[in-house]
């Protein structure tokens, strides 16, 4: 399967421009209530708190009038691991073969009815993108009403995780399949949180096709197991080989190294070599 | 046969090895798993058939498109409707949280009334017949006038039945909500003497000089303006943000102007000093030569100039001169004003200071700058009939002189006996939005009957006798009109999403059963058989377009066309400045209430918007105040101390948070907290309403509540 | 009352003296099976674990019993395959702490899964890539393998040994005994490993990550090292506890003096081979991922530096040279001290291995996370600690553990 | 204790332990025996109910609100898609509702008891027909019908079986734990099955998958 799909397999990422994003939480919200995630009474603890897009606030340390401020959302990366086998930190760790690496897509996919809740992945993401249900999901008296058919509701118990909307991929083939095409179209299959954005600032699509705009936007490099070309691109943590397929746009330097961890001067260093690299 | 301990022994094993070769053991085991993975108390949601039919939010002033996914006409999901004017697609969290607003568990669920402090269901007869009473009881009185009535604003056709109801029951007493609108319409009606509708072209600006306004954090319309930010990048738009604390919005522009707390229209004002001094103003807009420009030109070079402004707004005098050039250089300048989300109003100096900088940049109803809209409702409204004691009643003098609820609320606090005996609320919630909000609670439980409209026991309607409760907007239909900032003309129509879960009406339609239950001319003044007939006769006008397409978008929009005059003498008025209440020397730091796009402030957040919440505003029940941690070294602070904070108006126990984008010696607490409903444990009884913690400042031109802020301490607990 | 179960010529308390006491235990041993049943029934929210801390306080229990039963693997290879004959005084000791300390692991494990009933998914649905599958495949086998150690001893039960049946079947047991010794070392070689893998494969947590052999990370033989060289020290350590409170001598030092020998030499090798991996870890495996090694233990409450003083130092470098020095390791002090020492340095790099990994932060602009069990927790760890006490008492009363004891008793 | 213990020791173990051992000794013979017996009388109970109560324990039997005549139907309108099809955004429709029925079930139009109890308890009621799906997939299953019969090409019958040739419904059997229809487990208990219509477990997807695309397939192919 592997090898035989690779050929005209799809990639499907995520570019994601910081300077655009402004940190009003409509992504966490249409991908809530597009996902059926529940609540509870209490969610101010945020390491107990079921959000598969979570808006983290960076500053840049600096003291008073100095300061910055950046809202980077963090969905789940669908990494590709090291050398983008598909060998995911937290697939590769699953003792159930409970979230799988989609080689025809390139999602990771979480099901809860597999999943026995050992919890392994979630030790193996180091961008707490999976959530444990801790409690029964419980709707106030009726909500459970607004529960959308496309997304299962999960029972206490199980990991769950963003899936980059893949129902939505689901039923834009299901639409393909009837009309005998073969091919989804780019504005076919957008995640919710894309298309709630009201910036504009999340873009989705087929990083291994040249005509959708993450393409364009992050120049991947295929050599490199989709590292960014665009300079002002990045990817969390680039340096685990973790190779996510959510990239971020950001004009400022101090916003694309806390994407990272460099050691001290280092950043400057790869920063010298960056520039000329693309001289 | 002896049975011993070795029998039993055979027993087991064989059971056991007995149903080891059955099928039993591997299929129980199976479906003991399967089981797990059905459990009966983890909902199925029902599939079916998908469709989308469209609507508007009326959440906020912003009356974004939106369209409802549903399964088999089971509405699932909100989402923006693609193409619509204001929001293209795109939407905010509350108004994709709107389906949690449908099925809120505090949403009154059928008529009631209160006896004794206990509520009872009732019918809608019953409730209808015992707020008759009560109003009729006042009107046979000769007390007509004692009847008042508010609403958010006086917008559309619901708000209209409403002042109607006000009208033929004889009172005067009709108040709206302050909003920046409002203020905007004040200033510009003090300035030019006309009454507009102002609208900011920001998306085709080049640069967006903004003093406090939370652009991006739910001003005006808020994903209109999310989608102007983000052409920012692509069409060189500036922002320059003037601010004490480094909001999202202060984050997101390309300058940041941290100027002390309330020295916003000085550093307006000092700009427009330095634009007149170097003649870098628009000479086609300015009468150079008329003498209350050249009153108002003398005062803002010498009273504001660049080096006396640096000491009143912390700003030096260099930045201050550079961001006078900046506007000047700009082809499409436009300032704004409206603090946070401008829900509500401000200080008139401000906005005046700041319309006299678009004025000076000559961008007044230019493209990419600042418009005074001539909006036509559209309604025509049948003759009223006003029997005697409504004639008397309505020739009485008004309560207050200003059309403001605060002022409303001082009045009968001030009385010993309630002026106002019987009060309506329809979409307002002054027990919980308005500053000094314990005052004005108190002041609700001294007027003898309240009647609400509210779709939810908030905390206005916690304090009412009687409850019509109102359908939420997604299962009714109703026009509404943008009444945000925005440069477009928009009439929509909302349509019922979904059949009405609970026992609820639509409050045109309850506003016409009461005037039905009243009899006599108050009946007769509304001749309608129901809501809809009378929104399908009142809005005549456009009716056909707004049933037919869902909306009337007028375009262009018309513009008012003639400025007769331009005075900006209310600026040399001293008295205007407003200062934040307390003295220094008792309370050394000020207290800033700030917007965060992620709360609300009348009707609480829905269970998703308050997960958003960081948990450096909102932990547990705690609320959060941000300090600089210079400050807080000051005061021996570390994060997440609690402390005591206090006002002169009140005091609460809050929590800590050190940010170093807030200016050292201000404090800033997030709005939209502390909302007491018990049925909604998701939201109701979080951290503290800021709105109790902070007086209204009357303003000296308009009369609206100007309170930016109030001096206060902290202390440890 | 009980005597007639009481191995011949043994000295035991009086059966009421034994029940008082297992009564006191059963009473913390109830605890745990009321703060499990909350867990199995209402779910993990019982815990203080949260979406930082998915493995924390018994996942850490679970690794260090096992660590520490590790004992059971390494005497029975000494014994049965290296022909170590003296340890046989101490081997049934040995096995009887490995079958605790591993039903303990399973029981933990069954605990800790979000979803019991499905628990099997893992040997069903197996994913060959998983450390955890290797563990749980490992851990099971070498549990069923204990389990026959464990049956020649209870069959050598006065009253049962007497079944003509049973006696043979012990009998036989024994010689073939060698067989599963070997078979129960190769299994444990992998999932102590394989556990030591757990967190070595994380390359999503740089404070984990080890580079390795072919699949395996330092980790999985370090881990597997560390189990047979601490592994006696705990044996050591409860044949000490259990002479102390019957206040009996009840195996020959020459014996203990062996073990702990072997166990030093052990500990010496294992501490080279994981300072070698720390400076490495410290030298080129961190930097390359762009943390320096304070970046681990600073900013935060309680991980500092000196736990990795404290695990390398004081478990292991202290311990190990007691252990090979003749004359401190024959100072039962001295000795004491060392397996003391040692036994908690293996739980401490249990737990730095699991707790500490959850703590760090890995994104530069994330925070650490510190977390405190709830009481659900606590009562869950201890009560494998509970259940071991009663069934090694049990073991201790009714079969006949210690091989020397009646020789001792008569020289006494 | 330890003089307690002596005390013990030098007691009466040794009297005790006589005692015991000839009883014992008495019991051995009969008890193997009776073991024995009980053995193989609990494996009989055990092996016979497994096999013959428990499949029938597992499933309660529940009753169609009606019978409904595929074979008739489909002669009348022709084949499956004429009631079961596509909507236009390319899900599937699945069981028809009544809005579908009543365009030509408005009124009686045949004279079968079951219709006119269609038409007078549900038509005229305008309620929906609480039919039991035969194949209802549990929720977590997102199953493709455009991509088996439009994109595959493959026929109803090859997971429906000859469904649509039944003039009778038969009991739905519904399983006790799970709440699932027998026809996905399949009527066999061990799960075995001899046409592909049989069984509608995952293993029979991941089966056919395999043979026709050379690979099971991702979770979320058909998982949601």
């Amino acid at each position: 399967m592997t090898q035989q799909n690779h050929g005209n397999a799809h990639k499907f990422g995520m570019v994601i421009d910081l300077d655009k994003c402004t940190g009003c939480g409509s992504c966490m919200v249409a991908c809530m209530s597009e996902n059926n995630v529940p609540f509870k009474e209490d969610e101010s603890n945020k390491k107990d708190s079921i959000t598969w897009m979570r808006v983290y606030k960076l500053t840049n340390g600096k003291s008073f009038p100095d300061t910055d401020v950046c809202y980077l959302p963090r969905p789940c990366m669908h990494c590709g691991g090291k050398g983008d086998h598909g060998h995911s930190p937290c697939v590769s760790v699953c003792p159930a073969t409970a979230t799988d690496y989609d080689y025809g897509t390139g999602i990771v996919s979480q099901i809860y009815t597999r999943c026995f809740g050992c919890r392994y992945c979630m030790g193996a993401c180091p961008y707490h993108a999976r959530f444990f249900n801790w409690w029964d999901p419980k709707w106030p008296e009726g909500m459970e009403e607004y529960l959308s058919p496309d997304v299962s509701p999960r029972m206490r118990g199980v990991v769950e995780k963003c899936s980059f909307c893949f129902h939505r991929y689901q039923a834009a083939k299901d639409k393909a399949y009837l009309e005998e095409r073969d091919t989804v179209a780019e504005e076919e299959y957008q995640t919710a949180c894309t298309q709630a954005c009201p910036s504009g600032a999340i873009t989705f699509g087929d990083l291994n096709n040249p005509d959708h705009a993450v393409h364009q936007l992050v120049n991947p490099d295929p050599h490199h197991c989709g590292r960014p070309r665009n300079p002002k691109a990045f990817r969390l943590l680039e340096r685990l080989e973790t190779n996510p397929k959510v990239y971020y746009i950001s004009e400022r330097e101090w916003v694309r190294k806390a994407g990272d961890n460099y050691l001290d001067g280092e950043w400057e260093k790869a920063k010298m070599k960056k520039t000329k690299g693309h001289e | 046969m002896k049975v011993d301990r070795r029998s039993f022994l055979g027993l087991g094993l064989g059971a056991a090895a007995g149903v080891a070769v059955t099928p039993a053991t591997w299929k129980l085991m199976d479906d003991s798993s399967i089981w797990t993975q059905n459990w009966p108390w983890t909902p199925v949601p029902p599939d079916g058939e998908v469709t989308f039919e469209d609507t508007v939010c009326t959440l906020c002033s912003g009356n974004c498109g939106i369209s409802v996914r549903k399964i088999n006409g089971r509405p699932v999901k909100i989402e923006g409707t693609t193409g619509h004017p204001v929001n293209d697609g795109g939407v905010c969290l509350h108004g994709i949280s709107a389906l949690q607003y449908l099925y809120d568990p505090s949403r009154v669920k059928s008529p009631m009334i209160k006896t004794d402090d206990t509520w009872k269901e009732v019918s809608w007869e019953k409730a209808l017949a015992h707020a008759a009473e009560a109003l009729g009881n006042i009107r046979k009185a000769d007390n007509a006038n004692a009847i008042a009535c508010i609403t958010d604003n006086d917008k559309g056709t619901v708000s209209g039945l409403f002042k109607r109801l006000t009208t033929v029951l004889g009172s005067n007493n009709y108040y709206t909500m302050d909003t920046m609108e409002k203020a905007w319409a004040t200033t510009i009606d003090a300035v030019n003497g006309v009454k507009a509708h102002v609208g900011f072209d920001l998306k085709n600006s080049d640069l967006i000089l903004s003093f406090g306004s939370g652009f991006i954090e739910g001003w005006g319309a808020p994903v209109y303006n999310f989608q102007v930010n983000a052409r920012r990048k692509t069409h060189g738009i500036k922002l320059i943000q003037v601010e004490p604390r480094l909001s999202n919005t202060a984050a997101a522009a390309d300058k940041w102007v941290p100027a002390k707390p309330g020295t916003e229209a000085d550093l307006a004002l000092a700009i427009c000093g330095v634009l007149i001094t170097k003649g870098l103003y628009n000479k086609k807009a300015i009468q150079a030569d008329d003498p209350s420009f050249k009153a108002f030109a003398k005062m803002a070079q010498e009273k504001y100039s660049p080096a006396r402004t640096a000491r009143t707004t912390g700003i030096d005098v260099a930045s201050i001169q550079n961001l006078a050039m900046a506007f000047a250089d700009a082809e499409k300048p436009v300032a704004i004003a409206g603090r946070g989300k401008g829900d509500s109003a401000g200080s008139t100096r401000e906005f005046a200071a700041v319309y006299a900088l678009n004025c000076l940049a000559g961008n007044i109803n230019a493209p990419g700058g600042f418009w005074l809209m001539d909006k036509d409702p559209a309604e025509v409204w049948p003759s009223i009939e006003m029997d005697a004691m409504a004639t008397q009643g309505f020739a009485r003098a008004k309560f207050v002189e200003t059309d403001t609820v605060d002022s409303l609320m001082a009045k009968v606090t001030a009385s010993a006996k309630s002026p106002v005996e019987a009060l309506l609320v329809y979409n307002a919630n002054p027990c919980y939005s308005l500053k000094n909000a314990k005052a004005v609670t108190e002041a609700v439980k001294k007027i003898p009957f309240v009647i609400s409209f509210s779709s939810y026991m908030d905390e206005t309607t916690q304090l009412a006798d009687v409850v019509l409760p109102s359908h939420m907007f997604l299962e009714r239909r109703e026009d509404v009109s943008l009444t945000g900032p925005v440069p477009l003309d928009i009439t929509a129509l909302t349509r019922p999403m979904v059949s009405p879960l609970f026992d609820t009406r639509h409050p045109g339609d309850s506003v016409l059963s009461l005037a039905a239950a009243m009899e006599g001319s108050v009946a007769a003044s509304f001749p309608w058989e129901s809501y809809d007939a009378c929104l399908e006769a009142v809005k005549a006008p456009v009716w056909k377009a707004l049933s037919e397409k869902g909306s009337v978008v007028k375009e262009p929009v018309s513009l008012v066309k003639k400025i007769e005059r331009m005075d900006f003498s209310l600026l040399l008025n001293d008295t205007a400045v407003v200062a934040a209440e307390g003295d220094e020397a008792t309370y050394p730091l000020v207290l800033m209430p700030v917007d965060n796009i992620r709360l609300t402030g009348e009707i609480a957040a829905s269970p998703f918007a308050v997960k958003t919440v960081s948990d450096k505003v909102l932990k547990g029940t705690d609320s959060f105040i941000e300090i600089n941690p210079e400050t807080a070294d000051q005061l021996r602070l570390s994060q997440g101390d609690e402390v005591t904070l206090t006002t002169p108006v009140g005091s609460a126990i809050v929590k800590v948070n050190l940010f170093d984008g807030i200016m050292p010696g201000v404090l800033a607490m997030a709005h939209g907290l502390g909302h007491t409903m018990a049925e909604n444990p998701y939201v109701g009884g979080k951290g503290v309403n800021v709105n109790a913690l902070v007086g209204p400042v009357m303003d000296a031109i308009s009369g609206l509540d100007a309170a930016w802020g109030i001096r206060a301490k902290i202390s440890r607990v | 009352m009980d005597s007639a179960l009481i191995p011949k010529g043994a000295n035991r308390c009086p059966f009421p003296v034994f029940a008082t006491g297992i009564a006191v235990v059963g009473v913390v041993l109830l605890w745990g099976v009321y703060a499990m049943g909350l867990c199995w029934i209402k779910g993990l929210n019982q815990t203080n674990m949260n979406d930082y801390y998915g493995f924390a306080l018994w996942i850490w229990a679970d690794l260090a019993v096992i660590a520490i039963g590790g004992g059971a693997f390494f005497t029975g290879l000494l014994k049965y395959v290296l022909g170590i004959d003296e340890l046989k005084n101490i081997i049934n000791l040995a096995v009887v702490i490995g079958f605790i300390c591993y039903s303990s692991a399973l029981l933990i494990l069954a605990i800790d899964i979000g979803q019991p009933l499905r628990g099997w998914f893992i040997f069903w649905h197996a994913n060959v890539h998983s450390m955890l599958t290797e563990v749980a495949f490992c851990l099971s086998l070498y549990f069923s393998v204990l389990t026959i150690e464990f049956i020649p001893l209870i069959l050598e039960n006065r009253q049962v040994d007497k079944v003509p049946f049973f006696h043979n079947l012990s009998h036989n047991m024994h010689t073939a005994m060698a067989v599963f010794a070997a078979t129960g070392a190769f299994l444990s070689c992998f999932h102590q490993g394989s556990l030591g893998g757990v967190a070595g494969v994380l390359y999503g947590r740089p404070f984990a990550f080890r580079e390795g052999l072919l699949i395996w990370p330092w980790t999985f033989f370090l881990f597997t090292w560390s189990a047979a060289a601490y592994g006696p020290c705990f044996t050591l350590l409860v044949a000490k506890m259990v002479e102390g409170i019957t206040r009996k001598k009840l195996i020959k030092d020459n014996v203990i003096h062996l073990l702990a020998k072997i166990s030093g030499w052990m500990i010496t090798t294992y501490i080279v081979a994981k300072i070698i991996d720390t400076i490495y870890w410290i030298a080129v495996t961190a930097p390359s991922l762009g943390f320096s090694v304070m970046d681990f233990y600073t900013d935060n409450a309680f991980y500092g530096i000196w736990i990795l003083f404290a695990e390398i130092v004081l478990g292991g470098i202290v311990p190990a040279v007691i252990l090979i020095t003749k004359k401190y390791r024959e100072n039962s002090k001295m000795l004491l001290l060392a397996i003391i020492l040692g036994v908690l340095g293996v739980c401490l790099n249990r737990w730095v291995m699991v707790l500490q990994v959850m703590a760090v932060p890995v994104m530069s602009f994330d925070t650490w996370a510190l977390y405190i069990p709830s009481w659900q927790e606590v009562a869950t760890t201890i009560l494998p600690v509970a259940y071991g006490i009663i069934l090694l008492a049990l073991a201790y009363r009714y079969l006949p553990m210690f091989p020397q004891e009646k020789e001792l008793s008569t020289e006494k | 204790m330890s003089e307690l213990e002596e005390k013990t020791e030098n007691g009466s173990t040794d009297s005790l332990e006589m005692g015991v051992s000839e009883e014992q000794k008495a019991e051995g013979d009969s008890g193997i025996g009776a073991g024995v017996l009980f053995f193989i009388a609990a494996f009989a109970v055990c092996f016979l109910s497994g096999w013959l109560l428990f499949p029938n324990l597992l499933y309660s039997k529940k009753e169609q609100p009606f019978n409904f005549n595929h074979a008739l139907h489909v002669e009348e309108m022709g084949g499956c898609d004429s009631c079961h099809y596509f909507r236009e955004d390319g899900s599937f429709a699945g069981v028809p509702k009544l809005a579908q029925c009543v365009d030509c079930h408005a009124e009686v139009m045949g004279d079968t008891e079951d219709e006119a109890v269609f038409v007078a308890e549900y038509v005229e009621k305008e309620k929906e027909v609480p039919w039991l799906i035969y194949s209802e997939q549990p929720d977590c299953v997102f199953f493709s019908h455009s991509a088996h019969v439009v994109g595959a090409q493959m026929d109803c019958v090859s997971c429906h079986g000859h469904i649509g040739e039944s003039t009778t419904m038969k009991p739905y059997e519904e399983n006790r734990i799970t709440g699932y229809s027998r026809d996905i487990w399949g009527k066999n208990i061990w799960g075995f099955k001899k046409n592909s219509w049989d069984r509608m477990k995952m293993d029979d997807c991941a089966e056919c998958h395999e043979k026709e695309t050379g690979s099971k397939g991702a979770c979320f192919q058909c998982h949601k």
